[in-house]
């Protein structure tokens, strides 16, 4: 188990009475790209907010490189190597394109530097137009977020989280509400991206996950309901009951 | 409910006067912006609460100053030069006064100034005045302005203070061996009443069974009602002005004290009488610089209404009012006598001014410049027993003037 | 607002180039209207209040406008450094160029003190308990009557002489305050947009962009929020140093909480999010209220319309709305 | 201390909380339900007890006064949501506080100008002049009278939330808006009945007030202080905390005025710090709304 970037033992979750989230063991492993799937209110979101330091674990312990998490502040988690996406689109939007990714980058570097000029730290400016090509907004990075095409301000979200540079990356449901051709572009993204650092995806789409992903997690009522390869999970007939049967609709 | 419709009635109309004077004003402001230093005018500068919870009090006291001036242009003013009121709004707000003071002296280059209610006003009125040479007549009736600190050759008082109002009432109503309770306002004002009260009834012989400080400008006093009670005190000495003297005595006759005891106020306001009503108000006994009723005993104050009445629609002036009259009056007698403006001079014949507005003989005394006059002790009338609405109160006493009703001039730390 | 790394620069018309240069140079331009305001108002002690609150409005803006906190309480910096000022020269016998950085550095730890209570709590509630809050510390200043002179406000510390460089200097002469105190406001302008400029300048407009994200990015946003607090109290209470220096007193009002909604007034008005607007909002406030208290002692039903007015159609203000009507300005976004 | 004189004290101190506790609800409640901070309130607190005043004096009756006075100046409130509230929902939470803000600078100079500046008396109702005995000590039917009113006020209202299918939306509502929508249940009509109520109950407090205070432009100022001391220590939103701190506040201010008189008005303050330093959301307030 030396291996695993980050390591989830006896992970739960309550919200007063309500068990969202018992006993999950899992560790992943450095450069695999793993998907968490599941039914609505199965857990996702919950284990998700746990890993990215969004919400404490009620029990159970989080480990990355070895290192414990429990009880550090979610703003600690990135300066650790662990950088999230959201689910809903969640960028700075009236700040320029360049901007946004700009300050997620000085987050690395300064915080309460109150004296200095911005413009002089040309390092973090270059880092962020790195993060932009590497999602192919460059030539948007002028433009006020807000008014980005909905597919951009994904990818947008992403460059933010990138550019602090992770080790492992969080992804959250990255293709929600997007079109075909849109998805078709954001899953080569998502191909590239796993090429140099572990990825861990909340999606939806199966059959985009399926192809995607190294390993696939399934959660069903807060448990962990299988964990395996693609094709491992595709054959198990708990998963199959409970979740690709009701979710035709989105294949 | 009767006194509804009479209260607003009454402010109507004297609100509408109100907007006529500041709407003259405003034209006097605006017009002499280019011209000002040109003009030999004697300007007057008058910050006065014209917004918030004393208006009623301010608008008196700009009509009272304004037939002050008048009085004295309709003889061709002083050495040939006529004389002119600058009213400012000064919001109750020491801040604003201070600037609108700054701006009456820098830009409209006035002589003097006369006005503020408010002690904090006129404390920052004062300040500003000193610093800069520039007399000025306060009718504001808190006494800190006479200690020396505050102190300047500059700054004249005009209005009562709580160490004479105290003494006279206390003469009026307290006996040896009485027992007295307080109710005081925590802040200086109220301090200084407090001190006055028990200087009196230490000379008087009556005892303090306790006193309690209540928060400026609190509007429940219930919660203090219980241990004045339990004091069982024969007076109760409320201490403290404006709103919260109109809430205190309010509630201490909710909880039926007036049964118990009788209450007595250093400065019994025309306006919260009118404010609160009738039958809350009946039996109190407190102090005024003035009261229009005195005319049937004094020939000043009955001259001093028939000019007022003349300009003012047969409206009576208030207490308030009449310190503007006052305030502006020994002034310009003071110029008169001086000749002019030179503040010198003006200062000199202030101090040995001797002036009969209102209600008889006043002088300002030497070591500081406090006005000494007549004290009037009044008792707030029964409904029954009025005879028409301004017939507010009857006049218990009227205590001459006399340097011995103040403190002394080493006490309030001035070279004798 | 943001300055901008120069990546390709599109082609500007002069008169775009023109306002690039203005905004380039905001202390500067700034500076110079300033200057020139006392002779444009019809009194000197118009100008040197529209000086002071603009400095005032300017440090509240940085946590309203730029960092999206609505503190009802700032009255209280205000107020602590105009009472600190005045009770350190008065009451202690300091200089005035002593009393002033104490002054502010006890109104920043006080800032500290507030800000460590009310940047626990977020949104609406932020704003209740930064008024409850100061409404407390202008009853302690009310209570706390032999240092601050209680209702009757303080008094008895008049500056009127300023030594410059040996030179003495007549400080009652209104001309003589007024560039005396810009150089205050000059300083207080100057560190502002500093700040802004800087990286910590980045994170507040961050924070007020989305404070999640920023959260997730790495930014303590507690800690920030509380560095903004201290830091937009500290300009604030630049204001009031300059207000006791130039009224020679220290009225209790300066603490009240209607001061605060005054505060909050300007900043609307003349348009929060922008370096000129609080400048803007408190000269049209001060010149607003002083012209129409002329027609009406009920200027205060004007000035309340007018604020429900921009509340409800301009709620960028007066700078923000004139640069969202100017193509020149809104290529300079 | 003498025993009776503390139970006495804790009449007046519930008698004062009853007051909070009705102008407090007010606020409480709109924000519970709009997120809607109501910085007018204490000038509709104020306008209350002048429309109070006015009615009686139309109809010659105080308990006219009493019954119509919360319902049109709850119905002035509704027009004020419909006219100009309704129009910044969606928009930043800042901007409702900021426009009732403006609004409360209108409504105080308004009453200057119909009705003056100065005080106006208000007379306590006839029947309810003098004190009653309580074996204690005298306390004054008056306040006695507000005590079991603002009793029963609350039990009308506990009655309307969990007996009726309003009180069932009013509380799955503050709870989250989401769940009206899935309801089916006009959303903007709700938003209107509640500021309305809102506002009447803080023309309630305003009328409760009149007789005990002097009734003047300015009486609504210190009550808003307060309204917002006792909502944030109970915590914003919850009914259930306004009425226990409104009481906490009104006792804390009465025993307090036994011993430190003078400080009777900085403990509530005082109180809400210590309050916030231990919880940020307040007693009762829900944690993700701090």
């Amino acid at each position: 188990m030396s291996t695993a970037l980050l390591q989830a033992e006896g992970i739960g979750r309550r919200f007063g009475g309500f068990t969202a989230l018992e006993d999950i063991s899992v560790s992943f492993a450095r450069g695999e790209l793993t998907s968490i799937i599941g039914p609505n209110g199965a857990g996702k979101s919950t284990f998700f907010n746990i890993l990215s330091g969004t919400l404490s674990p009620s029990m159970g312990t989080l480990r990355f490189k070895g290192r414990e998490l429990n009880g550090m502040p979610q703003h600690r988690f990135v300066h650790q190597g662990i950088s999230r996406s959201y689910q809903i689109t969640n960028i700075f939007p009236d700040l320029s394109v360049h901007e946004n990714v700009r300050v997620a980058a000085q987050a690395m570097r300064v915080s309460y530097d109150i004296w200095r000029r911005r413009a002089d730290l040309v390092e973090l400016s270059e880092r962020a137009d790195a993060a932009l090509a590497s999602v192919g907004l460059i030539g948007k990075r002028g433009e006020q977020a807000k008014f980005l095409a909905h597919g951009q301000q994904r990818a947008l979200e992403i460059a933010i989280a990138l550019v602090s540079e992770p080790e492992l990356l969080l992804l959250d449901e990255p293709t929600a509400g997007m079109g075909p051709e849109e998805t078709k572009e954001m899953v080569a993204l998502l191909e590239r991206l796993a090429e140099r650092r572990t990825v861990l995806l909340v999606e939806h789409k199966m059959k985009m996950v399926l192809g995607l992903s190294q390993r696939v997690i399934v959660l069903h009522h807060g448990r962990l309901l299988a964990d395996g390869k693609p094709e491992e999970i595709r054959g198990n007939p708990d998963v199959r009951r409970v979740y690709l049967g009701q979710s035709e609709g989105y294949g | 409910m009767p006194g509804f419709e009479t209260t607003s009635r009454r402010a109507g109309l004297s609100r509408r006067k109100a907007l006529l004077a500041m709407s003259a004003g405003a034209a006097a402001l605006a017009m002499p912006r280019l011209g000002r230093a040109a003009d030999d005018g004697i300007r007057i500068g008058f910050p006065t609460p014209l917004t918030g919870p004393f208006a009623a009090e301010a608008r008196d006291q700009v009509k009272c100053a304004e037939l002050a001036v008048k009085l004295v242009n309709d003889k061709g003013g002083i050495a040939g030069r006529k004389v002119e009121l600058l009213v400012r709004d000064d919001k109750l707000n020491a801040g604003e006064a201070a600037t609108r003071t700054l701006e009456l002296i820098e830009k409209d280059k006035v002589h003097a100034v006369v006005g503020a209610l408010s002690s904090a006003v006129q404390l920052a009125v004062n300040e500003v005045t000193r610093a800069r040479g520039v007399i000025y007549v306060s009718i504001s009736q808190s006494d800190t302005i006479n200690e020396v600190k505050d102190f300047s050759k500059y700054t004249f008082h005009e209005a009562l203070n709580p160490h004479m109002t105290t003494a006279a009432v206390a003469r009026q109503t307290l006996k040896k061996g009485m027992k007295v309770a307080h109710l005081v306002a925590d802040y200086a004002y109220g301090h200084e009443m407090l001190r006055g009260f028990k200087r009196a009834q230490a000379s008087i012989g009556a005892e303090s069974v306790g006193e309690i400080l209540h928060p400026f400008g609190a509007a429940d006093y219930s919660t203090f009602m219980p241990r004045l009670m339990s004091m069982r005190p024969d007076v109760l000495c409320i201490s403290n002005f404006g709103r919260d003297q109109a809430n205190a005595i309010k509630q201490a006759v909710d909880f039926g004290i007036k049964q118990q005891m009788k209450i007595v106020v250093p400065v019994i306001l025309h306006n919260q009488r009118l404010a609160v009503g009738p039958d809350v108000f009946e039996g109190v006994v407190g102090g005024a610089n003035y009261y229009w009723g005195l005319e049937t005993q004094n020939k000043t104050a009955a001259e001093f209404n028939k000019e007022f009445r003349a300009a003012n629609g047969g409206a009576i002036p208030t207490d308030y009012g009449a310190y503007g009259y006052s305030g502006v009056g020994s002034l310009l007698q003071a110029m008169q006598v001086a000749g002019g403006t030179d503040t010198d001079k003006v200062i000199a014949a202030l101090e040995g001014l001797q002036y009969d507005l209102t209600k008889g003989p006043q002088h300002y005394r030497k070591c500081d410049h406090q006005s000494v006059q007549s004290v009037l002790v009044l008792e707030s009338k029964k409904k029954s027993a009025m005879a028409n609405d301004n017939d507010l109160f009857a006049i218990v006493a009227s205590d001459p003037g006399a340097e011995e009703m103040l403190r002394s001039c080493s006490e309030l730390g001035h070279a004798t | 607002m943001t300055v901008q790394s120069t990546g390709e620069a599109p082609s500007l018309s002069p008169s775009q180039r023109l306002f690039a240069v203005l905004s380039d140079h905001r202390v500067l331009v700034s500076l110079v209207a300033l200057a020139l305001l006392p002779w444009l108002l019809p009194s000197k002690a118009l100008a040197v209040n529209v000086l002071i609150y603009g400095v005032v409005v300017m440090g509240y803006n940085l946590l309203f406008g730029y960092t999206g906190l609505l503190s009802f309480g700032h009255a209280a910096f205000f107020g602590a450094g105009a009472y600190l000022t005045g009770i350190a020269i008065g009451r202690w016998g300091l200089p005035w160029f002593a009393a002033v950085p104490l002054a502010i550095a006890a109104s920043t730890a006080l800032a500290a003190l507030i800000g460590t209570i009310s940047t626990r709590t977020r949104g609406i509630y932020f704003s209740m308990v930064t008024l409850a809050l100061a409404q407390l510390v202008y009853y302690v200043a009310l209570q706390a009557s032999s240092l601050t002179g209680g209702e009757n406000g303080l008094r008895g510390f008049t500056v009127d002489r300023i030594n410059l460089l040996g030179l003495p200097i007549n400080f009652l002469d209104p001309v003589n305050k007024y560039y005396i105190l810009m150089a205050f406001a000059a300083l207080a302008l100057w560190v502002q947009s500093r700040i802004l400029n800087s990286p910590f300048g980045a994170v507040i407009e961050a924070i007020r962009e989305n404070e999640q994200r920023a959260r997730a990015c790495g930014y303590d946003v507690e800690r920030c929020k509380l560095i903004v607090f201290m830091l937009s109290g500290a300009i604030s209470a630049v204001g009031g140093c300059m207000s006791a220096l130039h009224l020679s007193i220290v009225p209790l009002d300066s603490l009240h909480y209607q001061t605060s909604g005054m505060i909050v007034m300007m900043v609307l008005l003349g348009g929060a999010r922008s370096f000129f607007g609080p400048f803007i909002g408190a000269a049209t406030f001060l010149i607003l209220e002083d012209v129409v208290s002329l027609w009406t002692p009920h200027w205060q039903i004007v000035v309340g319309a007018i604020f429900v007015v921009f509340v409800l159609f301009l709620p960028k203000g007066i700078w923000g709305t004139l640069l969202d009507g100017l193509p020149v300005a809104r290529a300079q976004r | 201390m003498d025993l009776s004189l503390i139970i006495m004290q804790l009449f007046s101190g519930i008698a004062l909380g009853a007051v909070l506790v009705i102008t407090a609800l007010g606020l409480t409640i709109v924000f519970g339900m709009l997120g809607v901070v109501n910085f007018a309130h204490g000038a509709l607190f104020m306008i209350g007890a002048y429309a109070g005043l006015y009615l009686a004096s139309l109809t010659g009756s105080f308990w006219w006064g009493l019954v119509l006075a919360p319902v049109l100046v709850g119905a002035f409130g509704m027009l004020i949501e419909r006219v100009l509230v309704r129009r910044l929902y969606g928009r930043s939470i800042d901007d409702p506080l900021l426009l009732t803000f403006g609004l409360s600078y209108i409504l105080v100079e308004g009453v200057r100008i119909v009705f003056g500046s100065d005080g106006i008396p208000f007379p306590t109702p006839s029947q309810l002049v003098g004190v009653v005995d309580l074996g204690v000590g005298f306390f004054p039917k008056y306040r006695l009278f507000v005590i079991a009113l603002v009793a029963v006020v609350l039990l009308l209202l506990w009655l309307m939330l969990e007996k009726t299918r309003v009180g069932l939306i009013v509380r799955a509502g503050a709870r989250d808006p989401q769940i009206m929508r899935v309801l089916g249940v006009d959303i903007g009509k709700v938003w209107l009945a509640i500021f309305g109520l809102g506002v009447g109950l803080a023309a309630l407090g305003g009328v409760l007030a009149g007789p005990m205070r002097s009734v003047n432009p300015e009486m609504g100022t210190l009550v808003l202080a307060e309204a917002f001391v006792v909502t944030v220590i109970g915590g914003l939103g919850s009914i259930v905390g306004a009425v226990v701190a409104g009481l906490m506040v009104g006792v804390c201010i009465s025993m307090v005025a036994l011993f430190a008189p003078e400080m009777a008005t900085i403990v509530m303050f005082a109180l809400m710090a210590a309050v916030l330093l231990v919880r940020p959301q307040g007693l009762f307030g829900l944690k993700g709304r701090a």
